[in-house]
C-alpha cells in the first residue's frame, strides 16, 4: 500500500514532467502574447525586446527547462496580463473555484444517485421514464444556454438570485469564503445547478444502468430472501456494487469541474480559476497557463490515486 | 410477446436470422426504442440527403442575401419580400437548410468523435485493466497527462501541427478530422478508466478464468467475454457524450480550428443563436437548439434501450 | 393448522420462444417440526417451488396458478411490502448457488449481522457475537477471524455454510433448504443436517429439504415429495417412499444411487423418461485426440505445491497475516487414470485444483505435466498446457459468461480451437447438450435460465467440447440428481476407457470417489494426509481422519432395485 | 450614492504606463490626471496644467502647472513629478513610450513651469498626451514603484495615487475594483457619487442580465443586437454613440501568391476597387449593425482632427462594375482567396466578415473565411499568413496623421508597423514627418488630404464603417459618453 502511493507519486512526477512538455510545445499554437502585451503603437523594437526578455525566442524546450528551474524554487513567474505572480493569482481564484465544484459536485452526486436508484427501481414507472428524458435536456444544451436562461428566469424576471459574481466573501485565513454569507450561498445557487446538471445526468444514468444490472444478481435476491429492509437493499447492497464506474467518472467530472468549469464560471462571471483560465489563453498569457495546467495535472493524478484506491477499498477481490 | 417458434430449418438466412434474433425481437416490441430509432434515422438521412431536400445552399455564399437577415419564421422578408419557412439567422441563411446541412457536420464530428474515443477508450481501457502492470502504468499515465489538456488546447495544438504539415488547400478538408481528433482526444480517458476499472472487477470472475482455461488468447477474452460486461456504463457515457461533442465541435470552430462559419453546424448554428436570445430573433437559436435537443434525446433512448436489450437478464 | 401449504401451485416463465411451465399443479404441505424432503430430477422445478414461496421467483417467472398459504393465511398473492416482512422472519429460504448469494463486497460478518439486526433487537456487539457463534456452529473453524473475511475468501462448501447461517440467524418458522450440503464433505453435512432436525424438534421450525442425496433424505426427512417435469409424481412418509416406491420415476431414480460398497463397471441407468440410456462414445470421441503416453505412466507430478493466502491485510508486509491454503501437497496422477481428491470442505482441494490449472500462482513447489515443467507463476501456465486440460468449476454459475449464449459457450472452445466450424459446429454442440440431458433446444437461452443442475451440465458440456486430455472435474455432479449424475459419470468413464483421458476428480460424495476413481488422495487442513488405490482406501483406511470420513458415510442398507430400506 | 458598473475586461493593472489599451487608460483616467484632458466633446482642455504654448521654432512645449493640487496620498504636485512621470513613462519597459517619441527632454523650469523639448516641430503634442497620467515621484520612490510594473510585480500595479477626482480604495483584479471620491480634489464636483464599484463581466449576456435585474447602473458594451430590447426595457435605456474605430479590409500588396500558390490579384489596384463595389456596407450596417454603426470612407472616422471633408463618400456598391474590374484585371472567372478574421475582437466582426464573404462570392470572388481569436490573429497577420484582412483601427490621437503612421507608410521598424500587406508609396512617406512636424493648420490638412485621397485612389484599404458605441444605463443615471469609449466618473450623477 505505501509502496504502492510511492510509486504513484513517483509516476506523478514523470506525469508532471511531460505535462510541462507538452504545454509548452502546445502554447506557439495558442499565440503570441506580445501582441496582446503591447499597445497599438509598438515598434518593431518593442516586440523583439519584449520576445527577448519574455525568453519566447527561445525553443520551447528551452523555455520549459527555465521554467521547470524557477519552479523548483517556487517561483512560477509573472502573469503577463495581470504583471502579478502567477501563485497569488492562482491562490485568490483557487477557493472560488472549489467552493462551487464542492457544492455542484455534491448536488450532482446525492441527486444523481439518489435519482439513478430511483429510476432502476422504477424501471418501467411514469415518474422515471420522464426524469430520464427530462435528464437530457440537461446534457443536449449547451452549458452556456443553461445558465444564461437561468439568469433570466431567476435574477431578472423573478430577481431572486444574483445574475453574476460570489455575492459578499469572508476571508478565514487566506481562505475567501462566500459559504458564511447569505448572499454568498445565494450566488452559489444558479452556478451550481447548471454546473453540476451535466454530471448529475451522468451518474445519474450511470447508477440506474448498474443497478439494473445489479439489482437481477443472486445476491440480491438473497439479501431479499434473508428480510432486509428496501433501503438497505437498494442504497446498501445494490449501490455498493455499481460504486465502481461510478466513482471512476465522479472523480474525473469533479476533475473535470474544478479545471475547466470554463462557460458556466463566465457566464456567471464567477471569479475561479477556470476564468482565470480562459482569460490565459486569450491573452496567451503562458506562465499562467503552464503553472495551471501543472495544478491541473497534479490534482488529476491525485484525484485518480484516490479513486484507484477507492477501487480497493470497495471490491475486495481487487486486494492481492 | 410469444411468437410461435420458428420452424427449425437447416439454414436460414442471415437477414432472418437477425430478424429473428432476441435484440430485434425487443425491438419489435418497444415503441419507444422504434420511435427514437426512427427519429434518429430521419434526422441522419435528412442530414445525409440535405442537398436534396434542402430549399437553398447556406454554404454557398453566392447565393445568400444579407438583406434576408433575420427573417421571422414563415413571414416574408420588409426588404426582400422572401419568406422562410423558419425564419433566416443574421446572414440571411434559410435555417431549415442550414439545419439540415448544419447537422451533416455535426453528426459526423459528432459520431466520429464519440465514435473514436469510445474505441481508443475501450481499447486501453481494456488493456490496461486486464494486462495490468507495467502496461497498465504507462496507459494510465498517459491518461493523466491526457486529462490535464482540455479540448481548446488539444485541438489548437492538433491544428497548429495539421497547418505546419498539410498544404493550404487542403486545410479545409483537415479541418474537420482535427476537430474529431481534438474531441475524441480529450474523451477517451473517460472512456478508458471506467472501462478499466470495471475490466479489473471483471477479470477475477471465474467465466473469465474458464475462458482461459479454453485457452483464449488475451484479445478474444477482453473482447468476447469482459467487453460485453463491462460495456453498459461505457454506452451511458457515449450516448451522453455525443450532444456534448456536437456542443464542443461549435466551441472549437470559435477558436478557429475547425470548419469555417460559412459553413456553420447545428452547433455553431446554436452558438451563432446565442447572441439572439434576447433581441427578438429566436427562432435562429431556437429550431438548430430542438433539433440537437430532440437528436440527443432518441439517441439517448435508443442507448438506454439498447443496453438494456443486450442485457439478458433484463428482457 | 399446517405451516405451510402448497396448492395446485403453478408457475410459468413466459419467454417469447415458449412459456415454459416449470411448476404444474404441485402440492406439498409443512407441519411445525416437519422436514420435508423434496427430490426429483435435476430442473424438475424444485427450486422454483421454493422461489415462489419466497415470492422471489426470478423475472419473467410468475405463479399463475394455485394459492400458497403460511399458517392458513395466503401469501402468494402478498404486495412486495407485506412480503418483505415475512421474509427472514418467518420463511427464510437457503439458495442452491452458495457461491453468488452473498455479496462480494461485504465481509461474511458484516452480511450476518445486518441480517440479524434486521430482525432481532441486538446492538451491533450483540449481534456479531451472535454472527460468530453460529459461524461456529455451522463447522467453520476459527470463527472469529472468519467473519471479518470477504466471500471470495471462502471455499465452496465454506460459503455454503454461512448462507445457511444467514437464513438460520433471523430465527424463522419455516425454512427451505435448497440443496444446502451439495458442497460439504460428510462429516460437516451431518453436523449441518443435525442443527436442522434440532431446529425442527426444539423449535417446531418447518423444514423444506431440497437434495438429490438420498441418504440425506433417508436420514433426515420425515416426508418427502417427489418430482418429474414440473409435477408431483409422489408423496408420502419418506420410509414408504424410499422403501416402496410406487412411482416408475421414483422406482428409477432409487435404482440410480451409487452403491457405496461394490464397485461397479458403469452407474446403472434409469430408463424412466426413456431419454438417454447409454449412447456410443465413438460419437462424442470424434477426432478427439487419444492420449499419446502409455497409459499407467505418470502424467501430472506435483512436488510440494503450497499456496498460502493473505489473511490479514497490514501496510507493513511483516503484520500481514497469512492463511496456509495448500501446505506442500505431493502426488502423481497417472496417465489414464481417475485421481479423486476429497477431504473436509475447506482443505484446499479446490485450490489444488487451481492450481494445477494455471489459475493461481504456486507458493511453492512444482507442477509437471508430461515431464514437462508447468508450474504456474503469475503470468500463467505455457500455452501448450492450457490447450491439454480443462476444468470444470465447483461454481458452475459464475464460471458461465452472463452475457453469452448457452449455444456459444459450448461452441467457444471447439470454434477457437478450430476443431469444427459451420454446420458441423453446430451439430457437435446440440449433441453435447443432448448428452448431458439438456437438450438441443437449450442452446438458445442465457444461463441464468437454468436450474443449478442444468448449468452445471453446461459447463460440463463446455469442459467437453474442447476434448482435453486432462479433466480437473471440482465437485462436477454436486448438483445433479443421481440418475443425471448416472449418466454424466458414464460419460467420463467411457471417455476414460476409450480415449485414456485423465481426470483430477475433487467430490465429497464418497460413493462416487469410489466408483469413479482408481486412486484417491484425502486431504484436511490443506495437508495431502494419505493417497492410496481406491479399494484400499475404502476397505483399510490408514489415517485417522480418513477413517473418520469413511465411517460417517451415510449407509444405505439394503439397496435394491426397488427401494431401499432406511437405516 | 453608490454607483456600479460593468464592462468586459478588467483593467489588467492599476500602473498608468504598463499598458496602453482603452480599458486601462480609461479606467485610471478617473484616478490619474494628466497635464491636459479632453472634455465631453473630446476637445483638448487644461487640467493638472493650466496653460500650454509653442516654445519658439518648434523646440517644444512649454505647460503651467495648477498650483494646489494634491495626489491623494496628500503630496503636493510640482514640475518634478511630472519630470518623474516622463521618465517613468517614457522608459523601455513602458508601453506608452511612443508618445514621447519626439521628446527630448523635459526640463523642469520652476516647480510649477515644465518645457517638454521636442527633436522637430509637434504641433499636436498636446493631443497626444492627453492619456499621459502624472505620477507623485514621492510615493513610487516610497514604494519602489519607480519603474514600470510589467514583467515584474510592483506596488503601482494594485495600487494608485492620483490626483484625479476619484482614489482607488480597494482593488481586486478580475473581481471588484472600488473607488471614492478624492476630497482634496481641485476641480469643480458634478457627480454625486460616493461610491463606485467597478466589476468587469465578461459574458455580454451576462452583463444585459445584470443591468435589468438592476444590480449594475451601467454597461459597457451593449451587444448591438440587444440595444434594441434594452430601449424597450422598463428602466434601462441605452446610451448610442459612434467610436473612433474605423473598420476596413486590407490586402496583400506584395505578396508575390497567395495562400493556395496562385498569384496574387491583390497587388492589382482594379481588384482591390472590385472588392470595395463588391462590398454593401449599408446591408451589413443595416442587418449585422441594426443600423448603430456609421458608414466610413477613410481610415478615420469624420469627427477626427484632420478628416479630409472633400473625401467622404464611399465607392459605390455596383456589382456589375466590380465583376468589370475583375475581367479587366484578368480575372474574369473570379479567383479563391482566403480572408483572415477575427471573431472576439470587434463588434460582430465573424458576422460581418461572413457577409462580406457572400457579396464577394457574388461578384466571383470566392473567399475562404479564416475567423479566429485575436492572440492568434496579428501573429499569423505579421508573419504575412493572408491574402485579405480584417482591421479596425482607432486612432490614439484622434488625429487623421495616426494611422497614416501606423497602416500606410512603408513597412519598418517604428513607423508602418502594422502595414501588413506591404503598401508602399514613397511620396506618402515623404509626407508623414512634414504632417507631424507642420505647425500650420491649413498646410497640413492639404497634405492629409492628399494622402487620403491617393490612399482612396490606391484603394490601400477598404474601410468599410466606423464602430457603434453603445452603453446600457439604467435610467436615472446620467452620464456622458465621449467618442474613445473612456467612462469618465466625474459627469456621472445618479437620482
Ligand atoms: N429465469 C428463468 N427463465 C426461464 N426458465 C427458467 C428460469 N429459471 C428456471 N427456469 C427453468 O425452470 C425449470 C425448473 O428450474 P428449477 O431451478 O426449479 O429446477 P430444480 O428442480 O431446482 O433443478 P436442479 O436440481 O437442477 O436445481 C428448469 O427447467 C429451468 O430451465
Ligand atoms: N482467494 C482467497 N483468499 C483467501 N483465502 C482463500 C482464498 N481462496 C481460498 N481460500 C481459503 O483457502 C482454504 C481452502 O480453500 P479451497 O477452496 O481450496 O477449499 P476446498 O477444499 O475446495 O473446500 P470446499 O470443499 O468447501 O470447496 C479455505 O480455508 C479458504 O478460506
Ligand atoms: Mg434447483
Ligand atoms: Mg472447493
Ligand atoms: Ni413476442
Amino acid at each position: 500500500m505505501v509502496s504502492y502511493i510511492f510509486r504513484r507519486i513517483l509516476q506523478s512526477v514523470l506525469v508532471l514532467l511531460v505535462v510541462g512538455l507538452v504545454a509548452f510545445a502546445m502554447f506557439r499554437f495558442v499565440g503570441d502574447p506580445v501582441d496582446t502585451m503591447l499597445g497599438q503603437e509598438r515598434t518593431v523594437q518593442d516586440i523583439e525586446r519584449l520576445r527577448e526578455s519574455l525568453g519566447l525566442n527561445d525553443p520551447f524546450f528551452v523555455q520549459y527547462w527555465n521554467f521547470l528551474g524557477r519552479a523548483l524554487q517556487g517561483d512560477l513567474g509573472i502573469s503577463y496580463r495581470q504583471g502579478r505572480p502567477v501563485a497569488e493569482i492562482i491562490a485568490e481564484r483557487l477557493p472560488a473555484t472549489l467552493e462551487l465544484a464542492a457544492v455542484s459536485g455534491t448536488f450532482a452526486l446525492l441527486m444523481g444517485i439518489g435519482l439513478g436508484v430511483f429510476t432502476a427501481i422504477r424501471r418501467h414507472g411514469f415518474s422515471a421514464n420522464a426524469i430520464m428524458a427530462l435528464s437530457l435536456i440537461g446534457v443536449s444544451l449547451p452549458t452556456f444556454l443553461i445558465g444564461i436562461l437561468l439568469i433570466y428566469l431567476f435574477a431578472v424576471e423573478l430577481r431572486w438570485l444574483p445574475s453574476f459574481g460570489r455575492g459578499e466573501t469572508v476571508m478565514v485565513g487566506g481562505w475567501s469564503t462566500g459559504f458564511l454569507t447569505q448572499s454568498g450561498l445565494i450566488a452559489l445557487i444558479l452556478p451550481s445547478i447548471t454546473l453540476g446538471l451535466y454530471q448529475m445526468t451522468l451518474i445519474m444514468r450511470l447508477v440506474r444502468s448498474e443497478m439494473l444490472e445489479v439489482m437481477r444478481q443472486d445476491y440480491i435476491r438473497f439479501a431479499r430472501a434473508r428480510g432486509l429492509s428496501q433501503r438497505a437493499i437498494h442504497f446498501r447492497h445494490a449501490l455498493k456494487n455499481t460504486l465502481v464506474p461510478v466513482i471512476t467518472v465522479t472523480g474525473l467530472q469533479l476533475g473535470s469541474i474544478i479545471a475547466f468549469a470554463i462557460i458556466t464560471e463566465t457566464v456567471f462571471q464567477w471569479p475561479g480559476v477556470g476564468l482565470l483560465f480562459i482569460n490565459a489563453i486569450q491573452f496567451v498569457d503562458i506562465p499562467v497557463m503552464a503553472a495551471y495546467l501543472m495544478l491541473i495535472s497534479v490534482m488529476f493524478v491525485g484525484i485518480n490515486l484516490i479513486v484507484d484506491l477507492l477501487y480497493v477499498a470497495i471490491d475486495p477481490r481487487l486486494r492481492s | 410477446m410469444t411468437d410461435t417458434p420458428a420452424p427449425k430449418t437447416v439454414a436460414r438466412s442471415r437477414l432472418a436470422m437477425t430478424w429473428d434474433s432476441d435484440v430485434a425481437h425487443a425491438f419489435r416490441h418497444s415503441p419507444v426504442a422504434m420511435i427514437s430509432f426512427a427519429v434518429t434515422a430521419i434526422l441522419i438521412l435528412s442530414a445525409v440527403f440535405a442537398p436534396l431536400i434542402a430549399p437553398h445552399d447556406p454554404f454557398n455564399p453566392a447565393t445568400l442575401n444579407l438583406m434576408n437577415g433575420f427573417t421571422p419564421p414563415g413571414e416574408a422578408n420588409m426588404f426582400t419580400g422572401e419568406s422562410f419557412v423558419l425564419g433566416t439567422d443574421d446572414q440571411g441563411r434559410d435555417v431549415f437548410s442550414t439545419i439540415l446541412y448544419g447537422l451533416r457536420i455535426s453528426l459526423f464530428v459528432g459520431f466520429a468523435a464519440v465514435g473514436f474515443a469510445m474505441v481508443l477508450g475501450i481499447t486501453l481501457g481494456l488493456i490496461a485493466g486486464y494486462v495490468g502492470g507495467l502496461v497498465e502504468t504507462i496507459i494510465m499515465r498517459v491518461a493523466d497527462v491526457q486529462l490535464t489538456f482540455p479540448a481548446i488546447l488539444v485541438a489548437m495544438l492538433i491544428f497548429g501541427i495539421a497547418k505546419g504539415i498539410t498544404p493550404p488547400e487542403y486545410r479545409n478538408d483537415v479541418a474537420i478530422w482535427v476537430l474529431i481528433i481534438a474531441i475524441g482526444l480529450s474523451d477517451w480517458v473517460q472512456f478508458a478508466r471506467v472501462v478499466r476499472g470495471a475490466t479489473m472487477v471483471e477479470k477475477s470472475k471465474e467465466y473469465v478464468q474458464a475462458a482461459r482455461l479454453i485457452g483464449r488468447s488475451p484479445a478474444a477474452i477482453m473482447l468476447r467475454h469482459i467487453l460485453p460486461n463491462v460495456l453498459s456504463p461505457v454506452l451511458v457515457i457515449a450516448t451522453i457524450s455525443l450532444a456534448l461533442a456536437i456542443i464542443a465541435e461549435a466551441t472549437l470552430s470559435f477558436l478557429g480550428v475547425g470548419a469555417p462559419p460559412t459553413e456553420p453546424s447545428l452547433g455553431t448554428l446554436i452558438r451563432i443563436g446565442q447572441s439572439f436570445l434576447f433581441s427578438g430573433e429566436w427562432w435562429i437559436l431556437f429550431f438548430p437548439a430542438c433539433t440537437l435537443l430532440v437528436l440527443a434525446l432518441s439517441v439517448n433512448l435508443l442507448g438506454d434501450w439498447l443496453r438494456d436489450a443486450l442485457n439478458p437478464r433484463l428482457r | 393448522m399446517a405451516l405451510l401449504e402448497i396448492e395446485n401451485l403453478t408457475v410459468q416463465f413466459p419467454t417469447r420462444r415458449e412459456t415454459f411451465v416449470a411448476v404444474k399443479d404441485a402440492h406439498l404441505t409443512v407441519e411445525p417440526g416437519q422436514i420435508h424432503g423434496l427430490v426429483g430430477e435435476s430442473g424438475a422445478g424444485k427450486s422454483t417451488i421454493g422461489a415462489a414461496v419466497m415470492g422471489l421467483l426470478d423475472p419473467p417467472g410468475k405463479i399463475t396458478g394455485g394459492v400458497i398459504r403460511f399458517r392458513g393465511e395466503e401469501i402468494s398473492g402478498l404486495d412486495a411490502e407485506a412480503m418483505a416482512s415475512l421474509r427472514g422472519r418467518k420463511i427464510s429460504m437457503i439458495f442452491q448457488d452458495p457461491l453468488t448469494s452473498l455479496n462480494p463486497l461485504f465481509t461474511v460478518g458484516q452480511q450476518l449481522v445486518e441480517t440479524i439486526r434486521a430482525h432481532l433487537h441486538l446492538s451491533e456487539t450483540e449481534a456479531l457475537a451472535r454472527a460468530i457463534n453460529l459461524i461456529d456452529r455451522v463447522g467453520i473453524p476459527d470463527a472469529r477471524a472468519r467473519v471479518n473475511q470477504y466471500p471470495h475468501q471462502f471455499s465452496g462448501g465454506m460459503r455454503q455454510r454461512v448462507v445457511i447461517a444467514l437464513a438460520l440467524c433471523s430465527e424463522p418458522d419455516v425454512i427451505i433448504a435448497d440443496e444446502p450440503t451439495t458442497a460439504l464433505d460428510v462429516s460437516i453435512q451431518a453436523q449441518i443436517l443435525d442443527l436442522i432436525k434440532g431446529l425442527a424438534r426444539e423449535r417446531r421450525v418447518g423444514v423444506i429439504l431440497i437434495t438429490h442425496d438420498m441418504g440425506v433424505i433417508a436420514d433426515t426427512t420425515d416426508v418427502v415429495t417427489v418430482m418429474y417435469r414440473g409435477e408431483v409424481v409422489e408423496s408420502g412418509p419418506t420410509a414408504r417412499v424410499l422403501g416402496a416406491p410406487s412411482h416408475p420415476y421414483t422406482k428409477s431414480l432409487i435404482a440410480a444411487v451409487p452403491r457405496p460398497t461394490v464397485k461397479l463397471h458403469r452407474f446403472p441407468l434409469i430408463d424412466y423418461g426413456g431419454r438417454v440410456t447409454g449412447f456410443a462414445i465413438a460419437d462424442l470421441a470424434r477426432n478427439w485426440p487419444k492420449s499419446t503416453g502409455e497409459r499407467g505412466a505418470p502424467l501430472i507430478e506435483i512436488e510440494g505445491i503450497s499456496k498460502r493466502f493473505v489473511s490479514k491485510q497490514a501496510i507493513l508486509p511483516s503484520r500481514r497475516g497469512y492463511f496456509t491454503a495448500v501446505d506442500s501437497a505431493s502426488f502423481t496422477i497417472r496417465q489414464g487414470e481417475v485421481f479423486g481428491l476429497v477431504g473436509e470442505s475447506g482443505s484446499g482441494k479446490s485450490t489444488i485444483a487451481r492450481m494445477i490449472a494455471g489459475l493461481y500462482p504456486v507458493d511453492g513447489g512444482t507442477v509437471r505435466y508430461g515431464g514437462r515443467d508447468v508450474t504456474a507463476t503469475t503470468r500463467g501456465v505455457p500455452d501448450w498446457y492450457r490447450r491439454e486440460i480443462q476444468m470444470i468449476f465447483q461454481d458452475p454459475y459464475s464460471s458461465l459468461n452472463p452475457r453469452m449464449r448457452v449455444d456459444e459457450i459450448v461452441a467457444e472452445p471447439a470454434r477457437h480451437h478450430g476443431l469444427l466450424k459451420g454446420q458441423a459446429l453446430r451439430n457437435r454442440v446440440a449433441e453435447l447438450l443432448d448428452r448431458v440431458g439438456l437438450g438441443a433446444e437449450a442452446g438458445v437461452k442465457f444461463p441464468h435460465e437454468f436450474s443449478g443442475g442444468q448449468r452445471q451440465r453446461i459447463s460440463i458440456a463446455r469442459a467437453l467440447a474442447t476434448q482435453p486430455r486432462f479433466l480437473i472435474c471440482d465437485e462436477p455432479t454436486s448438483a445433479l440428481d443421481v440418475s443425471i449424475q448416472a449418466q454424466i459419470l458414464n460419460i467420463l468413464k467411457d471417455l476414460q476407457d476409450h480415449l485414456g483421458l485423465t481426470m483430477l476428480f475433487i467430490s465429497h460424495d464418497l460413493p462416487v470417489v469410489r466408483q469413479m476413481c482408481d486412486r484417491v488422495g484425502v486431504m484436511k487442513d490443506g495437508k495431502l494426509v494419505e493417497v492410496a488405490e481406491t479399494e484400499t482406501l475404502f476397505e483399510a483406511p490408514q489415517h485417522p481422519y480418513t477413517q473418520h470420513l469413511l465411517s460417517l458415510m451415510p449407509r444405505l442398507d439394503g439397496l435394491s432395485d426397488e427401494g431401499l430400506a432406511v437405516a | 450614492e453608490t454607483f456600479r458598473w460593468a464592462s468586459t475586461t478588467d483593467p489588467q493593472t492599476m500602473d498608468p504606463h504598463a499598458v496602453s489599451s482603452t480599458p486601462v487608460l480609461g479606467f485610471l483616467n478617473n484616478v490619474y490626471e494628466g497635464l491636459v484632458r479632453r472634455g465631453r466633446d473630446m476637445t483638448i482642455e487644461a487640467s493638472l496644467a493650466t496653460a500650454w504654448e509653442p516654445l519658439p521654432e518648434g523646440a517644444g512645449w512649454r505647460f503651467t502647472l495648477r498650483e494646489g493640487v494634491t495626489f491623494h496620498d496628500g503630496a503636493a504636485f510640482t514640475a518634478e513629478d511630472v519630470r518623474f512621470s516622463y521618465e517613468r513613462a517614457s522608459s523601455e519597459a513602458s508601453d506608452v513610450r511612443s508618445w514621447f517619441a519626439p521628446v527630448s527632454d523635459v526640463v523642469v523650469v520652476d516647480d510649477f513651469t515644465v518645457d517638454i523639448l521636442t527633436t522637430a516641430p509637434q504641433p499636436i503634442f498636446p493631443d497626444s498626451i492627453a492619456n499621459w497620467m502624472i505620477m507623485d515621484s514621492g510615493w513610487a520612490a516610497a514604494n519602489d514603484a519607480t519603474g514600470v510594473a510589467r514583467d515584474v510585480e510592483n506596488f503601482a500595479t494594485l495600487n494608485a495615487n492620483g490626483t484625479a477626482a476619484f482614489r482607488l480604495v480597494s482593488r481586486q483584479p478580475d473581481l471588484e475594483t472600488v473607488l471614492e471620491p478624492f476630497d482634496g480634489w481641485w476641480g469643480e464636483v458634478e457627480h454625486n457619487i460616493t461610491q463606485a464599484i467597478f466589476t468587469p463581466i465578461q459574458n455580454d449576456a451576462t452583463a444585459v442580465a445584470a443591468l435589468l435585474s438592476g444590480e449594475i447602473d451601467m454597461i459597457n458594451p451593449v451587444p448591438v443586437q440587444d440595444a434594441a430590447r434594452i430601449e424597450a426595457g422598463d428602466g434601462v435605456s441605452v446610451l448610442r454613440g459612434i467610436e473612433t474605430r474605423v473598420i476596413m479590409l486590407g490586402f496583400a500588396h506584395d505578396h508575390e501568391t497567395l495562400q493556395n500558390g496562385a498569384p496574387n490579384p491583390f497587388s492589382d489596384v482594379r481588384v482591390r476597387r472590385a472588392v470595395a463595389q463588391a462590398v454593401n456596407v449599408d446591408a451589413i450596417l443595416q442587418t449585422i449593425m441594426r443600423g448603430s454603426a456609421e458608414p466610413a470612407s477613410q481610415l478615420v472616422p469624420p469627427s477626427s482632427r484632420g478628416f479630409s471633408t472633400g473625401l467622404d463618400t464611399r465607392p459605390p456598391l455596383d456589382p456589375d462594375a466590380a465583376r468589370a474590374l475583375l475581367a479587366e484585371a484578368g480575372y474574369p472567372d473570379g479567383f479563391d482567396f482566403t480572408l483572415s478574421c477575427t471573431n472576439d475582437r470587434y463588434i460582430n466582426d465573424e458576422a460581418v466578415c461572413q457577409a462580406v464573404v457572400g457579396m464577394l462570392a457574388q461578384v466571383g470572388m470566392t473567399a475562404t473565411l479564416e475567423a479566429g481569436p485575436v492572440s492568434n490573429y496579428w501573429p499569423e497577420l505579421r508573419a504575412g499568413n493572408f491574402d485579405m484582412y480584417l482591421l479596425g483601427w482607432s486612432p490614439g490621437t484622434f488625429d487623421a496623421e495616426h494611422p497614416l503612421r501606423f497602416l500606410v507608410h512603408t513597412a519598418g521598424d517604428a513607423l508602418g508597423t502594422w502595414n501588413f500587406g506591404g503598401y508602399s508609396n514613397p511620396r506618402i512617406d515623404a509626407l508623414i514627418p512634414l504632417i507631424q512636424s507642420e505647425i500650420d493648420d491649413s498646410a497640413r490638412q492639404a497634405m492629409l488630404d492628399e494622402t487620403a485621397a491617393t490612399i482612396q485612389e490606391d484603394m490601400v484599404y477598404v474601410p468599410l464603417y466606423v464602430e457603434p458605441l453603445l452603453w446600457g444605463v439604467r435610467d436615472g443615471v446620467s452620464l456622458t459618453q465621449r467618442p474613445d469609449n473612456f467612462f469618465i466618473l466625474r459627469w456621472v450623477t445618479v437620482d
